[in-house]
C-alpha cells in the first residue's frame, strides 16, 4: 500500500543487488536509524535504557551470532552462553593483564578467542549433525562453566569467578551513563549486523545456506564442508562472544559465570526460533520479544489476574513466563517455522500486491 | 554436427560397490570421450545413480579406479570432483530450498570465487566486483535456460518442471566439463521433456560438454545420446551406439524382464 | 556520427540523431530488460551503433532507395537498424513477427527485398522456408545468435560481423556516411508499413521523413512531451501506432524507450520501469481490467468492501477531477482517501503510477472501460488515425475528453465530413504513395488533396470527431438520415448484458434490431432475481429479460436523440434472437464480425415480424454443434416496441 | 583397593540411575524419532506430584498408613504422567511428524519450560521430601575379604536394585509384548509401521505414558535422595551423555551407558577431581561422549547411519 516501485528499475548488478532495493525501505531504515540514534536518548529514561534497551541490543547481537549458526548454517547450538561467557573473561583477561589496551582491540580479541574456541567445538559437527551436534554443544556449555567457576587463573583468581570493570574508555570516551553505554552497544551492533547482512548475502552465506538446505548437493557443487561448518562456527561465535564481552563490561560491569549459564543459552535458541531462523531481521525482532515478554507479563499479569480477583505472586509470574515461553516455542514450530520474521515478510509483500491479496 | 568426439577423458576400471554386503555394482568398466552424450540404462535398482555417485565420489567404491584426464583415483571424494570439472544433476532435485534461483545459481559459481570471508564480510572491492561479475555469469545461464520469469522466486515454490531446469541450471553454472546427469527427465510431461532434450543438446553442442546421463525413457536416450552403456542388477550387460545396444538380446531380455 | 551534419535542419531521422547525439549524447536513449537489469544506451551509444550498422550495410551494397525488412521483437539494434537504414536513404519495411512464412511472402516479394534483418534463430527459420520463391533475397542477418552455430549458409550473417565490418569501412571512408545523410531529405520515404487491406493484398503504404517527423512533432507538443518521457515498447513493431509512439516521437523530443525482456515479463517490465507515456490497444486495458477485478475476487470481504466503495467515489468524480472540473468537498476528501488505500496501490501494482500521457486507439473503446482508468486518476485518452496518417488525425485535448468522442482535429491537421459521412483529411502526416499501387493511390487520395479514410463521422456542438461506422457500411434511412448500423451495435455491444446486435433500417422507415443476450451477465441477474431458467433459449424468452434489455435500448435512444442526424437512427422495435449467432453457423466471421446481409435472408422471417409490427413471430432454425451433429432450434418469440425518445408521430 | 572399589561400586549405583533417565531417551527416541529434553523436566514434575500427592492425599482421605498413601500417591501421580503423555501427544507431536530431529529436539525444549512452569505453579516451587521409607544407613559388606570391607550406602543399593528391575521389566516389555514388538516396528519405519496398519498416534502415547513412568520412578528415588528441587530437571543434562554414550536407539546401550558415565564421573572425581578443582562430573561426561561422538557417532550400540542420494 505504501509502496510506489514504478520507475525503480535497476541498470546495474550492484543496484539489483544492494540490501534494501527498493527506495521507500531505504528511507524506513534511514528514518528508524536516526531515531534510534538522535530521538531515543533525547527521549527514553534511565530505566528503560537499562531494563530493555541496552539488553535489547546486545542479546540482538548474539542472536544474530547463534542465527548465523543456526539459522544460516543449520547447525544446532546449545552452548551459546558458553561462547559469551569466553568472550566475556577473554576481554577480561586481555583487559586486566595487557597495560593500555585500548578497549575496542580487548573487546575483539574476546570475540577471536571465542571464534577459537567455537572452532573448537564445532569440529563435532563435521562427524554428527543434529541433536547429536546440540550434545557436543551443551559440552562446550557445562565445561566453559566449570572451568571460570573453579579455575581461579581465568579470574584473576576472583572467589567462584566472580569479577568486575570499571571506568571504561573507548577513544577518549568515557562510557559512563546509560546513554553512553546504550550509543556503544547501538553503534557496535549497527556495524556488526551490516557485517552479518555483508556475509549472508555473498559466497560465504550461500555456503553456509547450501550445507543447511542439502549437504551433499552442497559438496557436488564444491562447498567444504569443513570451511563451511567450521567458518560459521568461528563467525557466530565470534558474534556471540563480542556480546558477550559488551554483556559483561557494558551492561553488567561485574558479573559471574551464573550470567552465561545453559538457560542463556536456551534463551539464545529461542530468540532465533521465534524470531526467525536464517533472517537477520529475526534475530532483532526475536531479541525484542524476549527482552520485552517477561517484562511485560510483570506488568500485566498481576493486574490481568486482578480483574479476575486473583492475585498472582512474582513468583507465579516467572513460573507463567516459563510456560508461556515454552508454548509460544511450540506454537512458533508448529504454525509459522520461519518465525516472526516471515510474518513480516509476509505482511509486506501484501502491502507491495496491495490491494491484491496475491 | 560441428563437434566432434575426442580422446577419452574418463574410464572406469573394474569398479564395485557395496551397501554393508549388498552388492550395488559389480566389477564394472567403462569410458566416457570427450564432447560425447554417454547415456547409462538399465532397469530400476540396475545400479544407475550408485554408477553416478561413484563418478563424481559421493559413493566410494570398495574397488577400481577411476582414471580422469589420465590422473588416477581410487577414492574420488566430491570436492575433488567438482575441482576436476565435473558437475552434476540430482534425480530428486537437490536445490537449496531456502534461496531463490539466482542464488542457487550462485552457489554453482563457489569454485570460482576468490575473495575471502573478511573481504566479503565488509562487501569490499574484489568481493563486491566478484559478486557482480558472477551475477553476470549466471544470468547467462539463466537466459540460455529461458527462466527469466522465476529469477527471483524461491526454488521451494516452483513447479517440478522448472526444478528440474534450475537444477541443471546450478550445474552449468559451474562450466563443468564433464556433466553428470541424473534422470533429468524423470516425471516430466512431453513438451518438458523436449525442452530438456534441447537444452541438453544446446550444452553439449554449444559449450562442448561432455555428458553422461541416466534416463529411463529409451526413446529419448537413443535419440541423443552417442554411446550407450546398459547396466541390470549391478553388472554391465551392454556398451555401444544406440543401435548395437538396441539389437543386443540381453538388453532386450533385461527390459522385458523388468517390465512386466 | 558526422558533426558537420547537424549544422543542416532536423528534418530527417538521421539527422534528428545526430542532433540528440550532440546535445543529450550522454543521456539514456534506449533501454532493454536483457541479463536481470536494464541495458541501456546513450544517445552517443546509439549513434555510433547506427554509423557502424549503416556503413557496415554499405559495404554489403545496400542501395539508396531500396527497401530493408525488419523482423522481430522490439530490440534496440531492431529500432537502431531503422535508421541506420534511413541514413542510406534505404526504406526500413518493418514486418509482424508473428507471421507465419508464407504470409511475409507476399510483402517480401512485392517489396523486392534484397536484405532481411531477423531477431533470432526462429525468424531465420521462416526465412529459410520460403527462401527459393524470393528470387531477390541476398542477405539475411540475425542479431540473436543462439542456435545459429550450424547455420552455414553463405548468405547468412550475424549483426556482430556487419557492425565490425562497418566500422571498418567507417574508418576508410569517413565522409561517407555524411554525405549519405547529407543527400537524403525530408521527402525521402522514411519507412513503409503494409496495411492488411480487409479486401484484396497488403498495400505498402509509404511514409515521408516530413509525414512522420510532423506528425511526432505535432503529437509530442500537442501533449507537452519532453526528453525524460519513459516508454515502454512492446507493441509490434510493424505497427504504425508504435513507429509514430516508439520511433519517430522518441527521435523527435529525445525521450528513452523500454525494451521489455519478454513477452511473459511485459507485466514485471512495466511495473519496473512505470512509463510516463504509454501507448495500447484497447483489449490491452480490457485484459489488464478483468485481471484486477479477478485478483480483487480472492482479496478478503474486507477488503473488496472497500474497493468497491471507493471505486464507487471514483467513478461518481474521479474523472472530473482528473479534468479539473468542480467536485463536492466531501468527494475530493474520499477521493484523497481512496488514492491512498486503492488508487495509488492499484496504479503501482498496474504499472501505471507514472504515467502522465497515456493513448489508447484501434478501436473502439467501452465508456465503462475508458471511464475506469480516467478514474482512478490516469490521463487516458483516444486518438485517430490510419497508418496512412502516421497514426495521427484527431487527438483529445486534456480536460475535454469525451467517451464517446476522439477528440479535435490534431495540429496541423484538416478534416472535413464529405456529404455521405466520410471522414477525409488533409495535413503534411499523410501517406506519400501506396507502393507500386498508384492506382490505389489515387483512388485514396482526391482532387484537392483529402485523404479518404473510408470511416464514417460527424462532429459535434464542441468540435469533436465522433467514428460512427465504414463509410462504406453507412445507409440512409427511408427519410434520408444517415444511418449507421455498427455505430447503433456497438453503442448496444456496451451494455453487459447484450453480447451481439444486429439492426437493420437501411432504406427503411425506422431502425429494429436483433439481440444476443450475454448468457453470462444476464443469467446472473436472473439468478439475483430468482428467475429460474433451462438454457440461453429459455432465458432470452423471458419476459424480465425482455424488459431488461428494453430499459438499455431505451437508455441508446435517449442518447442518439443529443446526435443531430443520428436523431433518426433510434431504435423502435427488438426481438431477442432464441440462439446465439455462431461462426460455426456461418453468422458471424471468425473474428466474431456480423455477417449483416446472410442473418439478414437467414432470418428475414423475422425481420418482416418486426416491421409488420407483429408481436410474437415462431420460427426454426437449424444449428451444427460443438460435435457437429445437426439440430434445431425453436422458438415463439416475443417481439418489443422500445420508447423512442424527441421525434412524435413515428412510434410504432 | 579398597576404596577404589567403593567408588567403583558408587559409581555404579549411581550409574544404574543414569540408565534409568537414559532409558527415558531412548524409549521415546526409538519410537517417534523424538530427542526427549523435556525428560528432565518430566523428571521434576513427577517427583514434584508424587511429593505433593504424599502429603494432600493423606489429609484428604484421612489415611494414617504412610505406606498406603505413598502407594495411592505414587498412582496419582503415574496418572498424572499419562495425562500430560497423552496431551503432549496431542497438542505437540502430532503436530510435528516428520520434522527433522533439531526442530523436534527444540519444541521438547519448549515442553520441558511449560511443564516445569505448570509443575512449580501447581505444586509450588519449595524443596519437598519424599519418603519412601529407603534404608538411610550404611552397611559393610565382604569384610571377609577386605580389611576394613566395603561400606556401600544402602539407600543408593535398593535404588539401584529398583532401577535395575525396571530396566529388566522394560527390556522384557519390549521384547515379548505385541506393543513392545508394535514399537520396535515404528522405531524401525514409521511409514512401513503405519502401512501394516500400526496407529502412530497411539504408539507415541503409550511410549510417552511408559517413559513418564520411568521419569516417575527416577524421580522418586532421586528426590528421596537429594529432596525435590528444581535442579532434578537438570538430570536429563546428566542423561544426556549417556545416551549418546551408548547410542541413541539401544536399551542396552542406555544400561551401559549409563554404568560407565556413573562410574566414569565417580573415578574421575575422586582422582582427577583434586587435581583440577573439582566438580567435574558434567563435563566429564559429555567430555568422554564428545569424544565418543568423534570416534563412533553413533554409540556403542546404536545402528550405522548411511545417507542416500
Amino acid at each position: 500500500m505504501l509502496y510506489r516501485e514504478n520507475g525503480q528499475f535497476k541498470t546495474s548488478y550492484a543496484a539489483d543487488q544492494q540490501i534494501f532495493p527498493i527506495a521507500q525501505d531505504r528511507w524506513a531504515i534511514v528514518g528508524l536509524l536516526l531515531f534510534a540514534f538522535v530521538g531515543i536518548p533525547l527521549l527514553v529514561d534511565e530505566y528503560l535504557l537499562r531494563a530493555i534497551l541496552i539488553p535489547f541490543l546486545i542479546l540482538s547481537l548474539a542472536a544474530l551470532g547463534v542465527n548465523i549458526l543456526v539459522g544460516f548454517c543449520g547447525q544446532i547450538t546449545l552452548g551459546a552462553g558458553a561462547f559469551m561467557a569466553v568472550g566475556a573473561y577473554a576481554a577480561y583477561n586481555f583487559h586486566i593483564r595487557i597495560e593500555g589496551l585500548p578497549l575496542l582491540l580487548s573487546f575483539l580479541l574476546g570475540g577471536l578467542t571465542a571464534a577459537a574456541v567455537g572452532i573448537f567445538f564445532g569440529i563435532p559437527s563435521l562427524r554428527v549433525r543434529g541433536l547429536y551436534l546440540a550434545v557436543a554443544t551443551l559440552a562446550a556449555q557445562f565445561f566453559t562453566d566449570w572451568v571460570f567457576l573453579r579455575v581461579p587463573w581465568f579470574t584473576d583468581n576472583a572467589s567462584s569467578g566472580s569479577v568486575s570493570v570499571s571506568n571504561l574508555q573507548v577513544l577518549g570516551w568515557q562510557i559512563a551513563t546509560p546513554v553512553d553505554k546504550y550509543l556503544f552497544c547501538l553503534g557496535w551492533l549497527v556495524v556488526f549486523a551490516l557485517l552479518a547482512k555483508n556475509m549472508t548475502r555473498s559466497a560465504i552465506g550461500r555456503q553456509w545456506m547450501a550445507i543447511r538446505d542439502m549437504d551433499v548437493a552442497a559438496e557436488v557443487i564444491g562447498i567444504r564442508p569443513l570451511f563451511a561448518k567450521l567458518s560459521a562456527f568461528a563467525v557466530s561465535s565470534f558474534f556471540v562472544g563480542t556480546a558477550g564481552t559488551l554483556w559483561g563490561f557494558i551492561h553488567l560491569s561485574s558479573w559471574e559465570p551464573a550470567a552465561f549459564s545453559v538457560d542463556r543459552s536456551f534463551q539464545l535458541l529461542f530468540m532465533v526460533i521465534i524470531g526467525g531462523l536464517g533472517s537477520i531481521m529475526g534475530s532483532f525482532f526475536g531479541a525484542a520479544f524476549i527482552v520485552i515478554l517477561p517484562i511485560a507479563l510483570n506488568q500485566f499479569l498481576p493486574a490481568f489476574g486482578g480483574l479476575f480477583g486473583v492475585t498472582i505472586s512474582t513468583a507465579g509470574v516467572s513460573h507463567a513466563e516459563l510456560i508461556v515461553f515454552g508454548a509460544l516455542i511450540i506454537f512458533f514450530l508448529i504454525k509459522e517455522p520461519h518465525g516472526i520474521a516471515r510474518l513480516w515478510s509476509t505482511a509486506k509483500e501484501k502491502l507491495r500486491l496491495w490491494p491484491f491479496p496475491h | 554436427m560441428s563437434r566432434q568426439i575426442g580422446e577419452v577423458i574418463l574410464d572406469l576400471k573394474n569398479v564395485s560397490l557395496s551397501f554393508g554386503g549388498v552388492k550395488a555394482l559389480t566389477d564394472i568398466s567403462f569410458d566416457v570421450r570427450e564432447h560425447e552424450i554417454r547415456a547409462i540404462i538399465g532397469p530400476n535398482g540396475a545400479g544407475k545413480s550408485s554408477m553416478l555417485n561413484v563418478i563424481n565420489g559421493v559413493y566410494r567404491p570398495q574397488q577400481g579406479d577411476i582414471i580422469l584426464r589420465g590422473r588416477r583415483f581410487s577414492r574420488m571424494n566430491p570436492y575433488e570432483a567438482a575441482k576436476a570439472g565435473i558437475s552434476r544433476t540430482f534425480q530428486n532435485i537437490a536445490l537449496f530450498k531456502g534461496m531463490n534461483v539466482i542464488d542457487n545459481l550462485m552457489t554453482g559459481r563457489n569454485l570460482k570465487i576468490r575473495s575471502n570471508l573478511i573481504q566479503q564480510a565488509f562487501w569490499w572491492g574484489p568481493a563486491r566486483r566478484e559478486e557482480l561479475a558472477h551475477r553476470a555469469k549466471v544470468e547467462e545461464v539463466i537466459d540460455f535456460l529461458e527462466i527469466q520469469h522465476i529469477r527471483k522466486t524461491p526454488v521451494g515454490r516452483l513447479p517440478y518442471g522448472l526444478q528440474k531446469r534450475v537444477d541443471l541450471g546450478r550445474a552449468l553454472a559451474m562450466e563443468p566439463s564433464i556433466l553428470l546427469l541424473d534422470e533429468p527427465m524423470a516425471g516430466m510431461n512431453v513438451e518438458e521433456k523436449q525442452d530438456m532434450c534441447r537444452f541438453i543438446l544446446d550444452v553439449n553442442d554449444q559449450f562442448g560438454t561432455t555428458i553422461v546421463l541416466i534416463e529411463h525413457d529409451m526413446a529419448v536416450v537413443m535419440d541423443i545420446s552417442d554411446r550407450v552403456v546398459v547396466l541390470d542388477y549391478g553388472k554391465k550387460i551392454g556398451d555401444g551406439a544406440p543401435d548395437e545396444v538396441r539389437a543386443n538380446p540381453e538388453v532386450i531380455t533385461a527390459y522385458l524382464g523388468a517390465s512386466h | 556520427m558526422p558533426e558537420s551534419a547537424s549544422t543542416q535542419a532536423l528534418d530527417t531521422f538521421p539527422r534528428l540523431l545526430i542532433h540528440h547525439a550532440q546535445v543529450r549524447g550522454s543521456r539514456t536513449a534506449m533501454r532493454e530488460k536483457d541479463l536481470g537489469i536494464w541495458q541501456s544506451w546513450t544517445w552517443q551509444a546509439v549513434a555510433e551503433e547506427v554509423r557502424a550498422l549503416a556503413c557496415g550495410l554499405a559495404e554489403m551494397g545496400f542501395q539508396r532507395g531500396e527497401n530493408l525488412a525488419i523482423v522481430g521483437d522490439n530490440r534496440p539494434r531492431m529500432y537502431m537498424m531503422m535508421t541506420a537504414v534511413q541514413c542510406l536513404g534505404g526504406v526500413p519495411l518493418p514486418l509482424y513477427q508473428d507471421a507465419v512464412a508464407s504470409e511475409m511472402l507476399f510483402v517480401l516479394l512485392d517489396a523486392e527485398v534484397r536484405f532481411v534483418f531477423v531477431e533470432d534463430q526462429e525468424q531465420v527459420d521462416k526465412i529459410l522456408e520460403i527462401q527459393e520463391q524470393l528470387p531477390c533475397l541476398e542477405h539475411v542477418l540475425y542479431d540473436d545468435p543462439r542456435g545459429m552455430r550450424h547455420y552455414t549458409l553463405p548468405f547468412i550473417h550475424d549483426i556482430r560481423e556487419l557492425l565490425a565490418m562497418g566500422r571498418i569501412h567507417d574508418r576508410n571512408h569517413p565522409d561517407l556516411l555524411v554525405s549519405e545523410v547529407a543527400r537524403g531529405g525530408p521527402d525521402d520515404v522514411s519507412v513503409m508499413l503494409y496495411t492488411s487491406g480487409t479486401t484484396g493484398k497488403p498495400k505498402g503504404v509509404r511514409l515521408t521523413h516530413h509525414a512522420f517527423i510532423s506528425a511526432a512533432r505535432g503529437g509530442a507538443e500537442f501533449d507537452r512531451l519532453t526528453a525524460d518521457e519513459d516508454i515502454l515498447s512492446y507493441l509490434p513493431m510493424a505497427w504504425v501506432g508504435d513507429h509514430l509512439f516508439s520511433f519517430a516521437q522518441a527521435m523527435v523530443t529525445g525521450f528513452t524507450i523500454n525494451c521489455p525482456e519478454s513477452a511473459e515479463t511485459v507485466m514485471t517490465d512495466l511495473r519496473e520501469i512505470g512509463p510516463t507515456y504509454y501507448f495500447a490497444p484497447p483489449r490491452v486495458f480490457e485484459n489488464l481490467l478483468t485481471q484486477v477485478m479477478i485478483r480483487m475476487e480472492d482479496a478478503s470481504l474486507l477488503k473488496q468492501k472497500m474497493f468497491h466503495s471507493f471505486m464507487a467515489v471514483a467513478r461518481r468524480s474521479g474523472a472530473e477531477i482528473l479534468d479539473g472540473q468542480p467536485v463536492s468537498l466531501a468527494d475530493r476528501l474520499l477521493y484523497a482517501l481512496g488514492s491512498v488505500f486503492v488508487y495509488g496501490p492499484l496504479k503501482n501494482v498496474l504499472g501505471m503510477s507514472r504515467i502522465r500521457v497515456a493513448y489508447t486507439a484501434g478501436a473502439a473503446i467501452g465508456p465503462d472501460l475508458f471511464r475506469f482508468y480516467r478514474s482512478i486518476g490516469i490521463n487516458l485518452k483516444q486518438l485517430y488515425g490510419q497508418t496512412e496518417t502516421c497514426a495521427y488525425v484527431c487527438l483529445q485535448p486534456d480536460g475535454e475528453i469525451k467517451f464517446d468522442s476522439v477528440g479535435k482535429p490534431a495540429p496541423g491537421v484538416e478534416v472535413k465530413i464529405a456529404d455521405n459521412g466520410e471522414i477525409l483529411v488533409r495535413g503534411p502526416m499523410l501517406l506519400k504513395e501506396y507502393y507500386k499501387r498508384p492506382d490505389a493511390t489515387a483512388e485514396a487520395i482526391n482532387a484537392d488533396g483529402y485523404f479518404m479514410t473510408g470511416d464514417a463521422g460527424l462532429f459535434d456542438d464542441d468540435g469533436h470527431l465522433k467514428i460512427i461506422d465504414r463509410a462504406k457500411d453507412v445507409g440512409k434511412l427511408a427519410n434520408g438520415a444517415m444511418y449507421a448500423p455498427n455505430y447503433l451495435e456497438n453503442k448496444l455491444k456496451f451494455f453487459q448484458y447484450i453480447k451481439e446486435a444486429v439492426v437493420f433500417g437501411d432504406r427503411r422507415q425506422m431502425v429494429c434490431a436483433f439481440i444476443n443476450i450475454d448468457v453470462g451477465a444476464v443469467g446472473n441477474w436472473a439468478e439475483r432475481r430468482g428467475i429460474a431458467y433451462s438454457g440461453y433459449t429459455d432465458l432470452a424468452g423471458k419476459e424480465e429479460v425482455y424488459g431488461l434489455i428494453q430499459e438499455s435500448i431505451e437508455q441508446v435512444n435517449a442518447e442518439l436523440v443529443g446526435e443531430g442526424t443520428l436523431a433518426d437512427s433510434q431504435i423502435h422495435r427488438f426481438l431477442i434472437l432464441h440462439k446465439e449467432l455462431d461462426p460455426d453457423d456461418d453468422e458471424l466471421t471468425r473474428t466474431r464480425k456480423v455477417r449483416r446481409n446472410f442473418v439478414a435472408e437467414k432470418y428475414a422471417v423475422l425481420i418482416d415480424a418486426l416491421y409488420a409490427g407483429r408481436s410474437r413471430q415462431f420460427i426454426e432454425t437449424a444449428v451444427k454443434f460443438e460435435d457437429g451433429r445437426q439440430g434445431k432450434v425453436a422458438a415463439d418469440l416475443l417481439i418489443r416496441d422500445v420508447k423512442t425518445f424527441g421525434l412524435a408521430g413515428r412510434d410504432a | 583397593m579398597g576404596f577404589f572399589l567403593e567408588t567403583l561400586i558408587g559409581g555404579l549405583m549411581a550409574g544404574m540411575l543414569y540408565s534409568l533417565v537414559a532409558l527415558g531417551f531412548v524409549l521415546i527416541f526409538k519410537a517417534s524419532g523424538v530427542f526427549n529434553f523435556a525428560q528432565g523436566a518430566m523428571v521434576l514434575f513427577a517427583a514434584l506430584a508424587m511429593a505433593r500427592f504424599a502429603v494432600w492425599i493423606p489429609d484428604w482421605l484421612g489415611i494414617g498408613n504412610p505406606a498406603l498413601a505413598n502407594t495411592l500417591a505414587f498412582l496419582a501421580a503415574g496418572a498424572l504422567m499419562f495425562v500430560v503423555a497423552w496431551l503432549i501427544e496431542r497438542l505437540v507431536l502430532r503436530h510435528l511428524v516428520n520434522q527433522e530431529g533439531a526442530t523436534l529436539l527444540m519444541a521438547t525444549l519448549g515442553i520441558a519450560y511449560v511443564l516445569e512452569g505448570v509443575g512449580t505453579s501447581l505444586f509450588g516451587s519449595d524443596i519437598y521430601k519424599i519418603d519412601v521409607g529407603m534404608p538411610k544407613e550404611p552397611v559393610m559388606i565382604l569384610e571377609g575379604s577386605f580389611e576394613g570391607g566395603l561400606l556401600i550406602n544402602k539407600e543408593d543399593f535398593v535404588a539401584a536394585l529398583i532401577a535395575a528391575v525396571l530396566v529388566g521389566l522394560l527390556a522384557l516389555f519390549f521384547q515379548k509384548t505385541a506393543t513392545g514388538r508394535a514399537l520396535r516396528a515404528v522405531a524401525d519405519d514409521h511409514q512401513a509401521a503405519q502401512s501394516i496398519g500400526i496407529p502412530l498416534n497411539r504408539i507415541w502415547v503409550i511410549v510417552w505414558c511408559v517413559a513418564g513412568v520411568v521419569a516417575l520412578v527416577a524421580g522418586v528415588i532421586w528426590g528421596s535422595k537429594l529432596g525435590v528441587q528444581f535442579s532434578l530437571a537438570t538430570v536429563a543434562l546428566r542423561g544426556l551423555p549417556v545416551v549418546i554414550l551408548g547410542g541413541l536407539t539401544s536399551i542396552p546401550g542406555a544400561i551401559i551407558g549409563g554404568l560407565i558415565i556413573g562410574v566414569g564421573e565417580k573415578l574421575s572425581e575422586v582422582y582427577l577431581g583434586p587435581m583440577i578443582g573439582g566438580g567435574i562430573e558434567i563435563w566429564f561426561a559429555y567430555q568422554l561422549a564428545l569424544v565418543f561422538l568423534l570416534f563412533r557417532p553413533q554409540g556403542l550400540f546404536g545402528e550405522k547411519i548411511i545417507d542416500r542420494v
